[in-house]
């Protein structure tokens, strides 16, 4: 009978923690662009996933990604609903890996648990300065359970049909940043662009809490891909050095262009970079080595600055550029399993190898497939979601709130109080 | 020579910017301001506690004009800050003695 | 002879940092909600924590924590006085444990000072704005002393009495939270309210630091509460999903009765939520299972909430909410230890189980009798060292330096130059 | 055939990402100490070092510093360039130390990554405020490659002259500390002071962000300095509990003298010592046990406080101190190894014990060597190659770009925009 | 009217503000303002050595006032702000030849 | 009296604040503004896109004088404020009916 490894859960344990960790980082590198009467605002939305999320994953979510397949490989069913034989005696062949885990199945439940929290969050860039908090809250919880929950069960679980095909995500291109990324898309179509965007400036309000929030989002990033492991082992090792190659690249990659395009290379520059390079090496991290994360990470760093150019030529207003750097460096890091992939670094996926280390255009199709599926799948369905809410509770503030700013007319705060005069408020009736 | 100093909502003061712009205004000088008066200010929430915050956040134009503009810039800021809500603010016209560019040294309308 | 389990080592080395951090977290969770003259006398005040107690942790506080009962189980000796028998050749069983330690006793102890350096800084949120630093560090001392240690022996050493009964605490309830608690209320009765209190308001000078706090007390609690199983094992685990579910639960509770009485949902309520429920769940964290942990958080939002408003009820100026969220939260986890520990998840305490997993209410009356103990405990001789303080050397600054503010009247300085002008100072004489 | 230890690759995997953190933790060190005009291009010096040096490490500097020696111990060779030869197979003896590795080569390769992104990272606070960022850039690709590597070498690798000689250097006294530290004041002499220095306060700007970076950097030292004992094992433990002990100290020296001196503690002045303390540990964190950490750290916080003095009055302006602090502290705690170092704490060491601890001048001597050479080697080659950039792209702002601040001149970036006015920017053209 | 400018602590300000409330101002706008006068800065201390810090933080208050009700409203500041501490401040009094309503273009004393 | 206001560059305010210091004045009152003239503001790069930032900081000084020594003060702040750049500012001059120091409740030049 399977044993726990305790250098395999010493690893999970902080890797959790780490990914946790990634989400406050999140909300810091979001909440410094925005404008100061909306950080609150930004900050809240991220945090309260941690919150809401976290319950929704144990009462549902899990069981619908990792229960046993309802049929088809397109969602798991409910045994696992309530943490039901989810616990420290669950047996390590539970959930039907070729092998069995060397952590705790519940270990490995809340390892998940935290990808769940910041998937969702990372839409909220794209919606920033307007969102409706209730209207917000609801879609939340909608989506991690209809749109979520199934996209990680067609990758993540060993019973998905995406997992079955052989299509290669280590760390969640598919599941978590195409995902986020095209819903956030579909979301910003249906409740439109900011009052005053683009012809008003809305420069960031503090790009040193951007800063920090990089910063965070880096180092927690080492749990959310070397932590895919899954283990303290050579590949989480690999997977280790790949983060980091990829996001000191794209760092170089966005900070070059934009240097070239506008003759200054920008500290917001350097963390975009680095989160592009960190995105796109996700899919990757377990499965490509030597130099390629180096390749991988720039062709990040050039591809999503560019890509922000969208944005004003559609006329889409995805605030903070979700798309252009989830959305597009997901794809990029997906595909690229396809061309990289080398099963000298794991060979888990001997016969799968990517289109430059031995395999033919095999993996890159079922590459391919898994990213059409989760965008067809995931922008159809937030889509509507959205609309959903839209018409009933409604998902985005009136004029006269966004003008006089998320902080005060949603959550009536206000972030900063650094003289003496805001600080004035008298009564108080508890 | 007048003063001509204006108290605004700041999301107009990009308006009323404009709008001096176009009449030929070439400098102005602007500071945050804090505000009370007929609009109240807001209630905050402060760990289920509600604390009642007097003031309200406002844009403050101070634009040095000659006599003759004094008329054509106030109906301009006026005109540009106007949202006939409750708090659009005051315009007041004030009374200079004399005013010098600091790089030139030049006096009176000149400077301006 | 037993020997040093690396996985287990690697997991509270990591643990211990991750407590550690909380300290820094803890000062920007506080620093964030006082007045911006304020906040670096906040930041100091736990920051320094982390120099005085250490250095008096390693020359007597572990000593009297975990050496040798001197009798009654109320109180350790000098056995281990500067670090005395405290090296790596200690051997795994000197402290007298059931089972030896799988981890260096070196690195107990340092794990041990991390709890040490917090406690006592929990205390500073409620005495925000007004303490004068000198008497602020002779307080420190004296309590880290007289008062941290000898609990800390009761509940925490194999020798302690509250030990021996079977009264159970985790990872600090009674220990950390309800001891700096109780000492917060008795401290705030010494010196009185801060001028102007409760007719001015107060604001947060910046919720952004508040929530990075939080962010950091959150990934901190997991080193705090899993670290606290001494192991890389399946009882980390489930301290670790315990510990997230209750800060999840917490944060919902807040906001919902938030919401209700108010109208708004607030930024600092989802963070005083999570560090509510993050506060109940510390007793239970490696003693209940399944969704015990999510009725605990919630339990613990919704009352520390209504908690807080006693202080103006009865006009004692708890001014950041220590009472209300340590005290009580302490109170309501060391309570639920009694009602929903678990044999099944933690096999250690078959016979002990609490009232609702087949225990009777033995349980729950140790649980009582630990509250009891340590409020009247560290209650009174908090209160006597504040009194023998405030009357030498003075706890309390003086009118004028509060108004001017403790960042210039105790430390000379200036929390933030944002402008131009403020930095203009002239001269500087090394 | 040697074996991967899981629990120490998990130990090392975790310092790594410690190490990482530990460079923004610099960044906002730094930033929170320079005006609200030059924090962009403070931060923006350190996370840029994230992104080149990490690529110029694998590309080139890795192979420099642990490839087989060219000859005297003086410099690696070109056999492990663009990873060659590093790899998941790369064998665990493969680098030659005395004992092969227990965690992969590739891992212990991204584990000394780390410590050459934050080395040079380090002399950006002694040129705080007026370096040109393209003149920075190449400056610092020269400086990792030209002395960053042969110290490295010198000391680190099992073939370096030093390391052959014996001289002990834990984490980085010499090849971290003593090499920026004198690279540093070499720079400085180069670039010359600041506009208005000493006459103007230049007070820094948010001493929050500071101390934020300070929290980071003790939180990431244990990765530092425990995690090179590279296994989770005594040493480790040993390490980390100097570290902290040395940290604790260094505050509690450093205020002292403050207080004395000045009248008043200061948070500036908590964070300083605690960092001196962290500094002077580094070397000898491994070697020394007891109290020693105690008296090394106190040392420190107390000499490093005075070292500052020195700027003034030899007119150079190290501006964050960087001379003061990691120059002093480097070379208190390389010369304090050759006084604790005590083979009952690392066996490894017998018969090169320090003075206090059964040793003779032996050691003592070989760490006057080490530092001599650090100090002699990195001083001269900075300074021309600061003098090589100067002259040819130029290391220097103009007079205006200065005044106008490096944010904007630079990166054309604004910090903070917390009122309504700096956000009004118009137009936008991707 | 006459604009009346209050230079004053800012601890003060909630009283100051109350105290014209009280006597029927209903409206004043306040900005942040650093101070050089007799009250001498403060010193900070920075990594051991001593700096000067020449600028104290006030609030400026700016009243527009109808001609007869200047002297109360003044009054009411002084009597409001004082600590007989130096530093209390400063008041002043200057003329003000229009002032305008933004939201209904009121002119005069109606604006006020 | 008179109020003599003058908008200068944030780095020339310690040279300004020296110079009146050494011609007798012995207070003053300071803001942050930001200014928008004839000196164009500077350009910002966000995510590769180019921004025109309109308003550059600049300081506010205000100093009630006698009036025999408007002249004086008005020069030396010209000349401690000059760079010679655009940019330099402006200094204007307001007559001030009446002034009180809170303190004392002295009024008129005493007050000063
Ligand atoms: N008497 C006054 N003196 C100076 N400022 C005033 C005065 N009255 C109003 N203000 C300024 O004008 C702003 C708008 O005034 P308010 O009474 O709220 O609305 P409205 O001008 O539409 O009646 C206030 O916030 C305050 O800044
Ligand atoms: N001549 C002046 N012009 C403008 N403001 C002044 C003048 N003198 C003083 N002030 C303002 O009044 C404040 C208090 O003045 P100060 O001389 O310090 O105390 P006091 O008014 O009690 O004599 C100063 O900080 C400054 O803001
Ligand atoms: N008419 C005006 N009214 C008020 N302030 C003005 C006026 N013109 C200029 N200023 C202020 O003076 C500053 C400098 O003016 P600017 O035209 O840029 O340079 P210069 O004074 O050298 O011609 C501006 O930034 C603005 O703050």
């Amino acid at each position: 009978m399977p044993e726990i490894n305790g250098a395999d859960t010493a690893w999970v344990l902080i890797s959790a923690a780490l990914v946790l960790f990634m989400t406050p980082g999140l909300a810091f590198f979001y909440g410094g662009m925005v404008r100061s009467k909306n950080v609150l605002g930004m900050l809240m939305q991220n945090f309260f996933s941690m919150g809401l999320v976290s319950v929704l994953w144990v009462l549902i979510g899990f069981s619908l990604a990792f229960g046993d397949d309802i049929g088809g490989g397109l969602l798991g069913g409910f045994d696992f609903a309530g943490l039901k034989d989810i616990h420290m005696g669950t047996p390590l062949d539970a959930l039907g890996f070729g092998a069995p885990l060397t952590i705790p199945v519940l270990l490995f439940m809340a390892y998940q648990m935290m990808f769940a929290v910041i998937t969702p969050a990372l839409i909220t860039g794209a919606t920033a300065d307007r969102l409706k908090f209730a209207g917000y809250a609801t879609f939340l919880g909608l989506w991690l359970v209809l749109v979520y929950s199934p996209v990680a069960h067609w990758v993540f679980s060993p019973h998905g049909w995406l997992f079955k095909k052989g299509a290669l995500d280590f760390a969640g291109g598919t599941v978590v940043h195409i995902n986020a990324g095209i819903a956030a898309l579909a979301v910003v179509l249906v409740i439109g662009k900011r009052r005053g965007w683009p012809r008003d400036g809305m420069h960031p309000h503090s790009l040193p809490l951007t800063l920090l929030g990089t910063g965070i989002l880096w180092f927690g990033w080492f749990g959310f891909n070397a932590g895919s492991s899954l283990g303290a082992n050579g590949i989480a090792a690999q997977a280790f050095v790949n983060t980091h190659l990829a996001a000191a690249a794209g760092m170089l990659g966005w900070l070059l262009v934009e240097r070239i395009k506008a003759g200054h290379a920008t500290t917001l520059g350097a963390a975009s970079g680095a989160v592009a390079g960190l995105v796109a090496i996700t899919p990757c991290a377990g499965y490509v080595g030597g130099l390629s994360p180096l390749v991988i990470g720039f062709a990040a760093g050039v591809v999503c600055l560019l890509a922000i150019g969208l944005k004003t030529r559609f006329g889409y207003d995805d605030s903070l550029d979700v798309v252009g750097v989830h959305l597009v460096g997901g794809i990029i890091g997906s595909l690229m399993v396809g061309l990289f992939a080398d099963a000298n670094v794991n060979e888990g996926i001997k016969g799968n190898e990517g289109l430059f280390f031995g395999g033919g255009e095999g993996l890159l199709g079922k590459q391919f497939l898994a990213v059409a599926a989760t965008i067809a799948f995931s922008g159809i369905l937030s889509y509507l979601l959205a609309q959903l809410v839209d018409k009933t509770i409604g998902l985005r503030v009136s004029e006269d709130e966004e003008i006089e700013g998320l902080d005060s007319s949603q959550h009536a705060e206000t972030a900063y109080v650094l003289g003496g005069i805001g600080s004035m408020g008298s009564g108080g009736s508890a | 020579m007048k003063l001509v100093t204006a108290i605004v909502k700041p999301f107009k003061l990009d308006d009323v910017k404009n709008a001096l712009q176009d009449i030929g205004v070439n400098g102005l000088t602007v500071s945050e301001v804090q505000g009370y008066g007929r609009q109240r200010g807001h209630t905050e929430v402060y760990r289920g506690a509600e604390y009642k915050v007097d003031f309200v956040p406002k844009v403050r134009l101070e634009v040095v004009v000659g006599d003759a503009d004094v008329a054509r810039i106030v109906d301009a800021i006026v005109a540009a800050a106007k949202t006939d809500k409750i708090g659009d603010g005051k315009v007041w016209v004030t009374s200079v003695d004399d005013i010098i560019r600091v790089r030139t040294g030049e006096r009176g309308p000149d400077a301006i």
